[in-house]
C-alpha cells in the first residue's frame, strides 16, 4: 500500500507542477506578445478620392524564434472592412530595404485579415513595411508605414516550447521512473489479455508440429512501430528456440529484414540453440505492399503456421491477412497503432493489442524492471493529458457564462488555449 | 415482348424510387433474373442459418460475389443524399472567381481510383466550368498516372484549355512529409519545373505562386500516408492555407477531427464523390447520370451493404437459436 | 567495441536529432530535410541485401527441389527480366531506358496493377466473411461492436438514412473522435517512451548480439 | 498426359485464343494493337487468377503470386536505384559518374556521402562470414533507427498528444448556456441544437478520459477506476464496429472496379 500512495504522490506534484506551468504560460504569453520594436502609426482619414479607409496600427515584428528570416507584418483591420462602407477587397503589403524610400509589393491577402508573414529574408537586414487596403474596383488607400525591424537569429525556437516542456516533463518521468525501477523498485502493472496468450500460442504450435508466422508489420526501421515489434519478435524468437518450433518471418521491408535477422539470432543465441537458426527463414519479399500480402497468404494456406502474430504498421492489408490466417484457423494475436486497422484486426483476431499496448507490449514481455519503469513514465503522461482536458473544459465552461466575474480565468484559459496552438 | 411487360407502367413505378437502371447496363430481363437469383440466394443462407449451421466462408465469397457483379451488370443507380461536409467544398469552389488559383493533390495509386478519381475528375470539371486554374501535383510515385488520367478525362469537354495557363502538372517528388515541409513556404524549391520539365516561372499561370497559400483552395485527394492528415499537418497549420479533402472511405473515419478547423469539407469515399457528382450535375445540367463515376458504384454497393446486413442479421439469429438449443437440452 | 560503437551512434544521432528540433538553424533544418533523403539512399542498398535474399531463398528452393520449387522459376525470370527492362544503355534510340523505358513502365502499368487492384479488391470478400463471424452479440463487448456497426451501416439506405443518418453522423463525428484522441494521445506516449529507450540503448532487440 | 503438363498447356491456349480475340488486325501499328490486345487480356486473366484464391490455393493463384512477387521486387529496386541513388545522390558526388550516368553534375555535397558510407556498411553482410566483418551492418542499423527515433518523438508528441489535448481541451460543458430555464424551454434534439453540442462535448471529454484510463498500465483496473476503464474500452468498441460498418462502402467499391474492368473491357458483356 505504501506503494501506492507514493505514487499519488508524485501524481500530485505532476499536477502541481503542470499547473503552475499552465498558468505561468497563460500570464506570460501576453507578456510575449507585446515586444519593444512594436510602432504605432495613426492614420488619418482616406485622402484618396473614393478610396477605402486604410488600416490603422501597422506592426511589424521580427519573427521570433527563427534563424532570423521573417518579419510578422500586423494591422487593425480598415474602418471600411468591419463597418463603414463594407468595400475592402483585400490588403496590399509593400516592403522596403534599410532606408530605401521605394517600397515593393510583395503580398496580398483578403479582406479581414489582419496579418502577413513575410519569409525568406536576409538575417541582420533592416526592413520597413507599409499595408494598404484596397477595394474591387481597385481604388487604394494610402499606405501605412510601420517602424524599421531588424531580423534576428535565434538559438532556441521558442514556437515550439510546449513540445519541449512536454518533452522534459514525459521524457523526465521516464527516466526517472526507469532509474526507480532499476534500483529494484517493485512496480504494479496490468494484465494484457494478448501478452498472457503470447506463452500459450507458441506453445500449441510446438504441439500441432506447425510453424510460426511472424509479420512485423509492412513499415521500414524508421517507424518505432517496427522497432516496437522486433523487440517482441525477439522475444518470441526466444521461446520458438527454446520449445524447438520454427519461425517464419517474411518482410516488406529490406531493412526490416536485416533487423529481424539479427534480432531472432540473438534469440537463438540467448535460448544457447544458434545452430538451429536459420537466416533464410527471415527473407524479403516486396516492396509491393499486395505483392508481399500474395505471398504471405501463400506462406499462411501451404505452410499452415498455428499462430501468426501481425505486430507493427498495418494498412489495408491488416484484414487479408487475419481472415486468410482465420482461414486455416490459426491463433491470431495483432497490435498495431493504425487507428484505421484495429477493427480490423479486433473483429478478426484472437487478440488484439490497441495503440500504446503495442508500445508496452515489448516492456511488459521483456520482464526487465527498466522497460518496465517506461511504462509508468508513460502513464505520467497520460495523468498529464487527463489534467489538460479536465481543466480546459472546466475554464471552457466557466469562460461561456455569463455574469459570474472570472475573467482572470477566462484570460488564463486564453492564454493557454494560444500557447497550445489552439484557436488559429 | 417480356421486356414489355418488366417495363410497363404496373412494375416500372414499383420500382423507380428503389432504383433506376443506366442504358449500360444488361436491361430489365437480366435485372429481374438477378434479383430473383438474389433473392433465393439469400434465402437459401437462412434456411441454413435458420437450422442452425454455419454458413461456409466461400459460399459467403460466392454471394457477395454474385451480388456485386450482379449490381454491376444490371448498371443500378441509387438516388444520393447531399450532406454539408462536402457541400462546403463545392460552395468553396462555387464561390471562387474567375482565374483563381486551385491546387490540386492527387496522392493514391490505382487500388484508391475507383474512390477517389471520380472525385479528382468531378472537381477537376467543377473548377474548369468555374474557370478557375488548376496545378496538379501528387506525393505518391504512381500517383502520376492518376493525374494523366484525369486530364484524358477531362479534356474532351474542355478542348481549348491551353497548358500552362489553364492548367498544369507538377508531378511527383520524392520526398513524402518534407515536400510538404517545403511547399508550405516555398513551392519553387521543391518544384522548381513542372512535369515535364518546364520552368515552372515561364507557365503563365504559375506567376505570384510563390507557397502553398497562394492558391485560393487546395483539394487534396488521398489514400494513405502521406496523405491528408500530412497535408494539414505540414501544409494547413503551418501556412494557414485553405483546403479541403477527398478521402478514401477507410481513412475519411480518422480524418473528421480535422474538420472544420484544418479543412473545410472533405469527400468520404464513393458516397463522398457521388454527392459532388449529385452537386455538380445539378449547378451544370451537362454532366449527366452516365457520366457520373462515383454514383455507378454507389448502386453495387449498397446492394452489398443490403447483403452484408443480411448476413449479420442470419448470424445473429443462428447465434440464439443456438444459444436456446444449448439452453435447452442442458 | 563490436557492441558499444552502435550503442554510441545510436546515443549520438538521437540526441543530434532531437536537439534539433528545437534550434532555428540552417544546418538543423537541413539535416532534417536530407535525413529522408538518406534514408532513402541507405534504403536502397538494404533493398540490394533483400533482393539477394529473395535470389538465395528462391534459388536454394530450385536447388533442393522444395515444394513448389518450379514456381521460383517464375519468379527469378519475373526477377531479371524486370531488372534487364530497367536497365539503361545504348543511347537514346535503346529500348533501354532505364525506369523510363516503355516496357518497364507499362508492364509494372499494366500488368502489375491489375494483379495489385485484385489484391486488394479482395477485400471486399473477406469484410463480408470477418463481419458474418464477428458481428455477434456474444459478449456485452461484442454486442457493442455490432450496435456500432450497425448504426453506421444503415445510414447507406435510401429510405432509413434520413433518420440512421444524423445518429451515424454523430458517432463517426464524436464518440469516434474521443477514441481516436484517447489512441493518438497513448500512441504519442508510446511512440516519445520508446524513442527514449531506443536513445538511451534500453530497446536494441533490433541490433541482436555480438 | 498428366494434369501437371495439361493445365499450362490448355491455359496457354486459351490465352492465345483470348488474344486474337482481342487483337485489333486493321490497325496500322500492328506491334501497339499487340501490346494493347495483350494488357487486357493479360490483365483480366491476372485477375481471374487472383480470385480463385478465394475458393482454395491452386496453382493459377501460385502462378500470379510467384509472379507478382519477382516483377514487383524488381520494379522497386529499379525506381529507387534510378531515382535515389542516380538521380539524387551522383549528380552530387562525382562529375565522372554523372556524366557515365548521363546526369548534369550539380556540384558537390558532401553530406551524399554519410548514406553512402552507411549503405556500404550494410553490404557487409554479403561478404562471406569468414571476413567476420558482417557486424558493420549494425552501425546502419542503429543511424536510422536512432535518427527516425529523435525526429519522431518530437514530431509525434506534437502531432498526436499535444494537438489533440489542445483541441480537446476548448469544449465548453456547458454551450450557449444561459440558464437551466431557457435550456428547458428550449430544448432541442436536433444536430445543431443546444442539448446535442452538450451531449456531445461530454461524450469527447468523458470519452477521451476513459480511453485514457483503459490505457493505464500502473493502476490495477478495479473499482471506479475499473469501472472508468470499462467506459473507455466500450468508447473504444463502438468506433471500431463503426469504422467497421463504414469501411464496407470503400471495400466494395474496389471490387466494383475489378468487376466493371472485367465485363466491360475483358470479356465485353456491358458497354
Amino acid at each position: 500500500m505504501s506503494r501506492l500512495s507514493r505514487l499519488s504522490i508524485s501524481r500530485k506534484t505532476f499536477l502541481t507542477s503542470l499547473l503552475s506551468l499552465l498558468v505561468f504560460a497563460a500570464y506570460s504569453a501576453p507578456l510575449l506578445a507585446q515586444d519593444s520594436d512594436i510602432s504605432v502609426t495613426d492614420s488619418t482619414s482616406a485622402e484618396l478620392e473614393g478610396a477605402p479607409a486604410a488600416p490603422t496600427n501597422v506592426l511589424a515584428v521580427d519573427h521570433k524564434y527563427d534563424i532570423g528570416e521573417a518579419v510578422d507584418v500586423s494591422w487593425d483591420l480598415s474602418f471600411d472592412d468591419t463597418a463603414g462602407m463594407r468595400n475592402v477587397a483585400g490588403y496590399i503589403i509593400y516592403r522596403s530595404v534599410a532606408g530605401s524610400a521605394e517600397f515593393d509589393s510583395i503580398g496580398a491577402v483578403f479582406s479581414l485579415t489582419s496579418s502577413f508573414a513575410d519569409i525568406g529574408l536576409t538575417r541582420g537586414e533592416t526592413y520597413q513595411y507599409s499595408v494598404s487596403s484596397y477595394t474591387l474596383s481597385g481604388q487604394v488607400s494610402e499606405p501605412i508605414v510601420s517602424a524599421e525591424v531588424t531580423t534576428e537569429r535565434e538559438w532556441f525556437d521558442w514556437d515550439e516550447v510546449w513540445v519541449f516542456i512536454l518533452l522534459v516533463l514525459i521524457g523526465g518521468s521516464v527516466m526517472y521512473f526507469i532509474y526507480h525501477a532499476r534500483k529494484g523498485k517493485q512496480m504494479f502493472l496490468r494484465k494484457i489479455a494478448g501478452l498472457q496468450a503470447v506463452e500459450e500460442a507458441i506453445g500449441r504450435a510446438t504441439e500441432m508440429g506447425r510453424p510460426i508466422l511472424f509479420i512485423p508489420g509492412i513499415h521500414d526501421m524508421d517507424d518505432v512501430q517496427t522497432i516496437a515489434g522486433m523487440t517482441i519478435l525477439a522475444k518470441v524468437a526466444k521461446q520458438v528456440a527454446e520449445y524447438e518450433s520454427r519461425i517464419f518471418v517474411p518482410t516488406r521491408a529490406s531493412l526490416a529484414m536485416t533487423a529481424a535477422r539479427e534480432t531472432v539470432r540473438e534469440a537463438y543465441m540467448t535460448a544457447g540453440r544458434v545452430d538451429a537458426y536459420r537466416a533464410d527463414d527471415i527473407y524479403y519479399v516486396t516492396d509491393e505492399q499486395f505483392g508481399y500480402v500474395a505471398a504471405v497468404n501463400g506462406i499462411m494456406t501451404r505452410d499452415k503456421p498455428a499462430t501468426c502474430f501481425y505486430l507493427g504498421a498495418f494498412f489495408a492489408e491488416s484484414l487479408i491477412l487475419a481472415e486468410t490466417g482465420n482461414s486455416i484457423g490459426a491463433i491470431q494475436i495483432a497490435g498495431t497503432a493504425q487507428p484505421a486497422q484495429l477493427p480490423f484486426f479486433v473483429a478478426a483476431c484472437d487478440y488484439t493489442l490497441i495503440g500504446e499496448e503495442l508500445f508496452a507490449a515489448s516492456a511488459y514481455l521483456s520482464g526487465e524492471a527498466k522497460q518496465l519503469g517506461s511504462l509508468k513514465g508513460q502513464d505520467v503522461g497520460k495523468v498529464i493529458a487527463m489534467a489538460a482536458v479536465l481543466i480546459g473544459a472546466v475554464l471552457a465552461t466557466l469562460g461561456s457564462e455569463e455574469g459570474m466575474n472570472i475573467e482572470t480565468f477566462r484570460g488564463a484559459f486564453h492564454g493557454i488555449w494560444s500557447v497550445f496552438g489552439g484557436g488559429q | 415482348m417480356i421486356q414489355a411487360l418488366f417495363l410497363s407502367p404496373v412494375f416500372s413505378p414499383l420500382f423507380s424510387p428503389l432504383f433506376s437502371v443506366v442504358s449500360h447496363g444488361l436491361g430489365p430481363v437480366f435485372s429481374w433474373i438477378f434479383w430473383i437469383l438474389f433473392v433465393a440466394g439469400v434465402g437459401w443462407v437462412f434456411w441454413r442459418t435458420i437450422k442452425g449451421r454455419e454458413v461456409e466462408r466461400r459460399v459467403i465469397f460466392l454471394m457477395m460475389g454474385l451480388t456485386v457483379a450482379g449490381a454491376v451488370l444490371t448498371g443500378i443507380v441509387l438516388p444520393v443524399q447531399e450532406t454539408v461536409v462536402v457541400r462546403n467544398i463545392f460552395d468553396t469552389i462555387e464561390n471562387l472567381e474567375e482565374g483563381d488559383k486551385v491546387l490540386l493533390s492527387l496522392d493514391y495509386d490505382p487500388s484508391g481510383a475507383p474512390e477517389l478519381q471520380p472525385m479528382a475528375i468531378a472537381v477537376s470539371q467543377h473548377c474548369l466550368e468555374k474557370k478557375l486554374k488548376i496545378c496538379y501535383m501528387t506525393l505518391w510515385g504512381t500517383g502520376g498516372a492518376m493525374i494523366a488520367d484525369v486530364i484524358t478525362a477531362i479534356r474532351p469537354d474542355f478542348p481549348e484549355l491551353v497548358y500552362g495557363e489553364d492548367y498544369c502538372n507538377v508531378g511527383y517528388r520524392a520526398g513524402n512529409e518534407a515536400v510538404l515541409k517545403v511547399i508550405a513556404t516555398d513551392f519553387r524549391k521543391t518544384f522548381p519545373t513542372d512535369v515535364s520539365g518546364i520552368v515552372l516561372d515561364s507557365l503563365p499561370m504559375m506567376t505570384g505562386v510563390t507557397a502553398c497559400p497562394d492558391f485560393s483552395y487546395i483539394v487534396a485527394i488521398g489514400s494513405g500516408r502521406p496523405g491528408i492528415k500530412e497535408w494539414v499537418e505540414y501544409v494547413v497549420e503551418p501556412s494557414g492555407a485553405l483546403m479541403g479533402s477527398g478521402a478514401a472511405a477507410v481513412s475519411a473515419p480518422q480524418l473528421y477531427p480535422y474538420y472544420p478547423q484544418q479543412m473545410n469539407g472533405m469527400m468520404g469515399g464513393s458516397k463522398g464523390a457521388s454527392e459532388y457528382e449529385k452537386m455538380l450535375r445539378r449547378g451544370y445540367p451537362k454532366y449527366g447520370e452516365f457520366r457520373a463515376q462515383a454514383t455507378e458504384i454507389m448502386g453495387p454497393q449498397t446492394v452489398a451493404h443490403v447483403f452484408l446486413m443480411l448476413l449479420i442479421i442470419f448470424a445473429n439469429i443462428s447465434f440464439f437459436l443456438a444459444k436456446k438449443r444449448k439452453g435447452a437440452s442442458a | 567495441m563490436k557492441r558499444q560503437i552502435p550503442l554510441a551512434l545510436v546515443f549520438i544521432f538521437g540526441w543530434l536529432m532531437l536537439a534539433l528540433y528545437f534550434i532555428p538553424l540552417e544546418g538543423a533544418q537541413k539535416v532534417n530535410e536530407n535525413m529522408l533523403d538518406w534514408t532513402s539512399i541507405i534504403g536502397i542498398f538494404a533493398l540490394a541485401l533483400g533482393i539477394w535474399s529473395l535470389i538465395t531463398v528462391n534459388l536454394d528452393r530450385i536447388k533442393h527441389k522444395k515444394r513448389d520449387w518450379q514456381y521460383s522459376f517464375i519468379t527469378l525470370f519475373g526477377l531479371f527480366g524486370m531488372i534487364i527492362f530497367g536497365l539503361k544503355f545504348g543511347g537514346e534510340n535503346s529500348m533501354f531506358q532505364g525506369q523510363e523505358s516503355y516496357m518497364f513502365r507499362h508492364f509494372f502499368n499494366d500488368i502489375l496493377i491489375p494483379i495489385y487492384s485484385t489484391m486488394f479488391s479482395l477485400l471486399a470478400f473477406f469484410i463480408a466473411s470477418a463481419a458474418y463471424r464477428a458481428f455477434r452479440a456474444r459478449s456485452a463487448l461484442a454486442s457493442i461492436l455490432l450496435i456500432g456497426a450497425i448504426i453506421v451501416m444503415i445510414r447507406f439506405f435510401p429510405f432509413v438514412a434520413e433518420y440512421t443518418r444524423p445518429v451515424a453522423d454523430w458517432i463517426l463525428n464524436v464518440p469516434n473522435l474521443a477514441a481516436k484522441r484517447a489512441i493518438w494521445m497513448g500512441v504519442g506516449l508510446g511512440i516519445v517512451a520508446t524513442g527514449l529507450k531506443v536513445i538511451l540503448g534500453i530497446e536494441r532487440a533490433y541490433m541482436g548480439r555480438d | 498426359m498428366n494434369r501437371k503438363v495439361m493445365i499450362p498447356i490448355a491455359s496457354i491456349i486459351v490465352f492465345i485464343g483470348f488474344l486474337l480475340l482481342k487483337f485489333d488486325f486493321e490497325a496500322v501499328d500492328s506491334s501497339q494493337a499487340l501490346w494493347d490486345a495483350f494488357i487486357v487480356t493479360a490483365g483480366g486473366f491476372l485477375t481471374l487468377m487472383i480470385f480463385s484464391f478465394l475458393y482454395r490455393d491452386n496453382p493459377f493463384y501460385k502462378f500470379a503470386e510467384h509472379l507478382y512477387v519477382g516483377v514487383s521486387a524488381a520494379y522497386w529496386m529499379c525506381v529507387g536505384f534510378w531515382s535515389n541513388i542516380v538521380q539524387q545522390a551522383i549528380p552530387h558526388l562525382s562529375p565522372w559518374l554523372s556524366e557515365a550516368l548521363d546526369q548534369p553534375f550539380l556540384g558537390y555535397k558532401w553530406d551524399y556521402w554519410i548514406p553512402i558510407a552507411f549503405g556500404l556498411l550494410l553490404l557487409t553482410r554479403l561478404l562471406p562470414d569468414s571476413l567476420k566483418i558482417g557486424w558493420l551492418s549494425k552501425w546502419t542499423l542503429a543511424f536510422i533507427v536512432a535518427s527516425t527515433a529523435g525526429l519522431l518523438m518530437t514530431a509525434n508528441l506534437k502531432a498526436n498528444f499535444i494537438s489533440q489535448i489542445s483541441s480537446t481541451m476548448s469544449l465548453p460543458l456547458l454551450p450557449d448556456w444561459t440558464g437551466f430555464g431557457d435550456f428547458v424551454s428550449n430544448f432541442d434534439l436536433s444536430y445543431g441544437g443546444q442539448f446535442i453540442k452538450m451531449l456531445s462535448n461530454w461524450v469527447i471529454v468523458v470519452g477521451v478520459i476513459s480511453g485514457l484510463v483503459y490505457f493505464f498500465f500502473s493502476k490495477e483496473h478495479t473499482g471506479w477506476f475499473g469501472r472508468v476503464s470499462r467506459l473507455g474500452i466500450w468508447v473504444l468498441m463502438v468506433t471500431f464496429g463503426a469504422s467497421f460498418g463504414y469501411t464496407v462502402m470503400g471495400r466494395v467499391s474496389l471490387l466494383v472496379g475489378r468487376l466493371t474492368f472485367l465485363f466491360r473491357d475483358w470479356a465485353g458483356i456491358i458497354s
